[in-house]
């Protein structure tokens, strides 16, 4: 382990950063100061060799072809899907394949929710969820007249006010949809907590993975959840590729959404039958460069090791909680106070300056962060807030990005005190 | 930092801290909300227009980034007097006159809110009357 | 264009193959004479450069980063899509772009479909269609107890009986939804000749564009299609990828299926609304590097010259339907006799050697094809057969390929014969 | 070409032309369709089996690859007399040794068609009994 840490045996984020070529470019002249790995992590070399020799020689339609070239595909496709499992905690066997989270998340909604919600029953998230984690929940609700219901956030922070829990679970709900880490909080849910709780009443579990698992250990079977989804291209994959864990029992029991080809038993005119298993959700022809790249990711983030990472990024966004109120004096920090209750990210508004022109001054010594919505307004419109600043770290943040993110506040704070 | 400072220069600033024409009218012809949902920016354009289509008086309100609201209040300082078909046919290059600087693809949208909803007011006004 | 052709004007497949490094490896230590390019193509050299180029450079979240990496990206994935659009002889503001041609598929029939479809109404479709363009139709048409009807095809040749058409319209079928070219048959329907029938009765042409784009010319607009799909990975992109061109008052009047982030306008706790355009049906984080790499394939193919791939295509199927009697006397060929009526490929059956049989004996020469039922079940059925071998071609595909495959095809009968 | 020729050798191609066991029981314990449907292969396994398990008697049609089709003749030549427990612990090493060759993964789907679709009828059979 020791090409990417220091002697003691942490991650060392200039060794690191060896392995992301992009890190080194200028874009519009200016050195990089990537903080938006949330929004798409980079991808480190060894995911864009895999591609690259995956195409240039192993490259053939999986599943299919009885030929030398078509096993080799198939083979390193389904290695890859293994890969993949390992570094989640699942069986492969239950792990399945899409493009992206918004896929996986849509057919927990549209395939069990449909299965299994009627009038009157009670799907409980939080008001912080990621858009792909609540509209879909939207939409099967109203289509069979359940009720949407939601853990509260608290008005100033925005953090999510687990301690309604008990009290919603009085309704109990057929399922809770939760995210493992808040895209906008950077808190982490305490699942090891509330999966028994939830479990108790009868309800299943199902999480929304995305920001979790490429910035701290995840076992996902441990976590307690019955779904978990999660997105290649925040692991340092392809933007296609993500999947879907589910137990098997809930596997078997869910209508494929989509259908067509390699997801098929036997097919006439009038009627088909499905396929067993994760195949039954996989319709049409396998991203087998995609999951390669997938595969190659889990591996390198492996590599730096999974604690490491998490280590590194809460070192940086301790001095992001640190530093931020001298560099910009009215910003108001949503979620946790304290690093070590975060996973990768911290938000801010200042009515000073606006998330949008933050983000603009920062862009003009290089530093890429996210200021927006992103993707959780109604989470906004709770704390009245119709935008905010996001920083995100990963394994490749340096102390010098975060130097370049205070001048760059301090620039901000200089123009608009003018 | 030419390209920020110039974005963020004392003018527009200006028109930010103190935006001209904001609040409200008495009894607009048209008044209509501006919305860029990705950014949260909101700009609401209330324009009188007189029978001939030439615009009389105008308003606005609304919240957001400095550029949003900078656009906003330095196009409510040309609107008065000018013909409501003149205004359809604008684009980026007037606004980019307007602030006096090209704002880049990544916050145009922001930029041009002021003048996209002034053009859906005119568009609303016109289907009214 | 003369990188690539002889002097005469004519591809010379010898010179394209140097842009294709995976036809000079040798799988399992036998030469690659690659034959099942209608499975998946392979990728030219181009493609993977720009994906990696893309991803060492430019990686960014699309459509949302206030700085200058997320604007490159931004410009970069928008610039595909307009290339790809360009390439397909469609405006760039009516191309959905999705991750296959089984996702564009199903989002016609579950968006216009059961917007579109109730009680007693009639969809039409050929006996021949790829499961995507058939199961699909076969759920909605149950969901909404609409009725599907079926294009015959010949019992022996399964050639499509496109004029059995007239009469099925008197039925008024609401959409006809047809393969442009068939994956089994190589087979070209007659769009210009049917789409004005079609319309006369009200009907919509849904085309399932998978095999086409890629070995013949196709402006789209040109057709009569109302919808048109295709996938990335049959034209030289990566396996994620594909789309849907539809007009844009029917895309206007579809609901999304899928829903999260990036497609939607505001959304509240309890409801949402969504974008406008093409960007309703893109739910999720845009796959910026996929794209890329799709409009590098389309760059290349007009490089090519979409005109000459298919008289080379041409050429070579006239060879294969020639000499394949010699070689293995007792094969039913399926299809048009005629290889101009073709594209790209030729699927044939024999009651001395089975397909699976076939494919393997074939893959000791390094001869890659495939055996099965393409995932056109109901064709093979109506066809008496359980399996087909396919050979299908592509610019790269040369006579040595063809050599190998029939000097494979005479072994089999040797061995068979015994 | 030796693995071919392997493969496809004297002994497994005459399985092929001419299968043993083919056709059907009188009054079979069980009878079960086995499919592959990603290649079509079919092949109808039928047993008779007594009441201590065992396999007293076997038959077994079909149609597809030579490899399925003789790989499920050899199979029926080795079940009269082996217990139904002894049948379900089968799996690829038992078939490579039936054919004397290593199929590969490309075609082991066909090669094993026999053998499940054996183990598939006993399944069922003790589920009836
Ligand atoms: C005619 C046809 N339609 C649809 C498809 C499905 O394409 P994909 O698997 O890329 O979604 C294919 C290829 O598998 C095809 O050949
Ligand atoms: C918490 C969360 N959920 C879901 C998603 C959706 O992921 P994708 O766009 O890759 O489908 C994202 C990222 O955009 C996210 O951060």
């Amino acid at each position: 382990m020791t090409a990417w840490h220091t002697p003691a045996g942490q991650l060392d984020p200039a060794k690191v950063r060896a392995a992301y070529p992009i890190l080194a470019t200028k874009p519009g002249g200016r050195p990089l100061h990537y903080l938006d790995s949330a929004a798409t992590a980079q991808r480190p070399k060894p995911v864009i060799d895999a591609v690259s020799e995956f195409l240039l020689t192993g490259n053939a339609n999986p599943h299919r072809g009885a030929y030398t070239l078509g096993s080799m595909a198939t083979d390193a496709y389904e290695a890859a899907r293994t890969r993949t499992a390992t570094f989640l905690g699942v069986p492969a066997t239950e792990l399945v394949m899409l493009g992206s989270a918004t896929e996986a998340l849509n057919l927990v909604a549209r395939s069990w929710g449909k299965g299994n919600l009627s009038r009157g029953d009670v799907v409980l998230v939080t008001e912080a969820e990621h858009h792909a984690n609540l509209i879909p929940w939207q939409q099967v609700t109203r289509e069979v007249d359940a009720d949407l219901e939601f853990i509260p956030v608290d008005d100033v922070t925005g953090e999510i006010l687990w301690d309604r829990l008990d009290g919603l679970l009085k309704l109990r709900p057929k399922i809770v949809a939760i995210g493992h880490v808040s895209n906008v909080l950077g808190s982490i849910a305490p699942l090891a907590q509330i999966a028994p709780q939830i479990h108790s009443v009868g309800g299943l579990l199902a999480v929304d993975g995305c920001q979790a698992v490429a910035n701290m250990p995840v076992n996902i079977l441990g976590t307690g959840a019955d779904f978990y989804a999660f997105s290649a291209h925040k692991m340092g994959g392809l933007f296609s590729g993500g999947g879907l864990w589910a137990r098997a029992n809930l596997l078997e029991a869910m209508a494929p959404i989509e259908t067509g080809g390699d997801m098929i038993r036997e097919v006439r005119l009038r009627d088909a039958t499905f396929a067993e298993g994760t195949q039954r959700f996989e319709a049409g022809t396998p991203d087998a460069s995609g999951t390669v790249a997938l595969a190659a990711a889990c591996e390198f983030l492996d590599e730096l090791g999974r604690q490491q990472i998490h280590d590194h990024e809460v070192r940086m966004l301790e001095r992001v909680l640190r530093e931020l109120p001298e560099a910009l004096p009215d910003a108001r920090i949503l979620g946790p106070k304290n690093a070590k209750d975060r996973a990768g990210l911290v938000s801010f508004s200042s009515d000073l300056v606006h998330a949008h022109d933050l983000a603009t001054i920062l862009d003009r010594r290089g530093v890429a962060i996210r200021a927006g919505h992103h993707c959780a307004m109604p989470l906004h419109e709770q704390l009245e807030l119709s935008a905010t600043a996001r920083v995100s770290v990963a394994p490749y943040t340096t102390d010098e990005d975060l130097d370049a993110l205070f001048e760059g506040l301090r620039d901000a704070r200089k123009i608009f005190e003018r | 930092m030419g390209g920020v400072d110039d974005l963020y220069r004392e003018q527009i600033l200006e028109h930010h801290r103190a935006p001209h024409n904001f609040g409200a009218l008495e009894q607009p012809s048209v008044s209509i909300d501006g919305r860029n949902p990705s950014c949260g920016d909101l700009v609401t354009m209330q324009l009188k227009l007189d029978d001939a289509g030439v615009i009389t008086d105008v308003a606005f309100s609304g919240r957001g980034c400095a550029i949003s609201q900078a656009s906003a209040s330095l196009l409510t300082d040309e609107l008065r007097g000018k013909r409501a078909d003149e205004i359809t046919e604008l684009g980026t290059p007037y606004v980019t006159e307007l602030l006096g600087i090209e704002v880049g693809p990544a916050r145009i949208h922001c930029a041009l809110l002021g003048l996209e909803t002034t053009q859906k007011a005119i568009a609303t006004w016109r289907n009214k009357s």
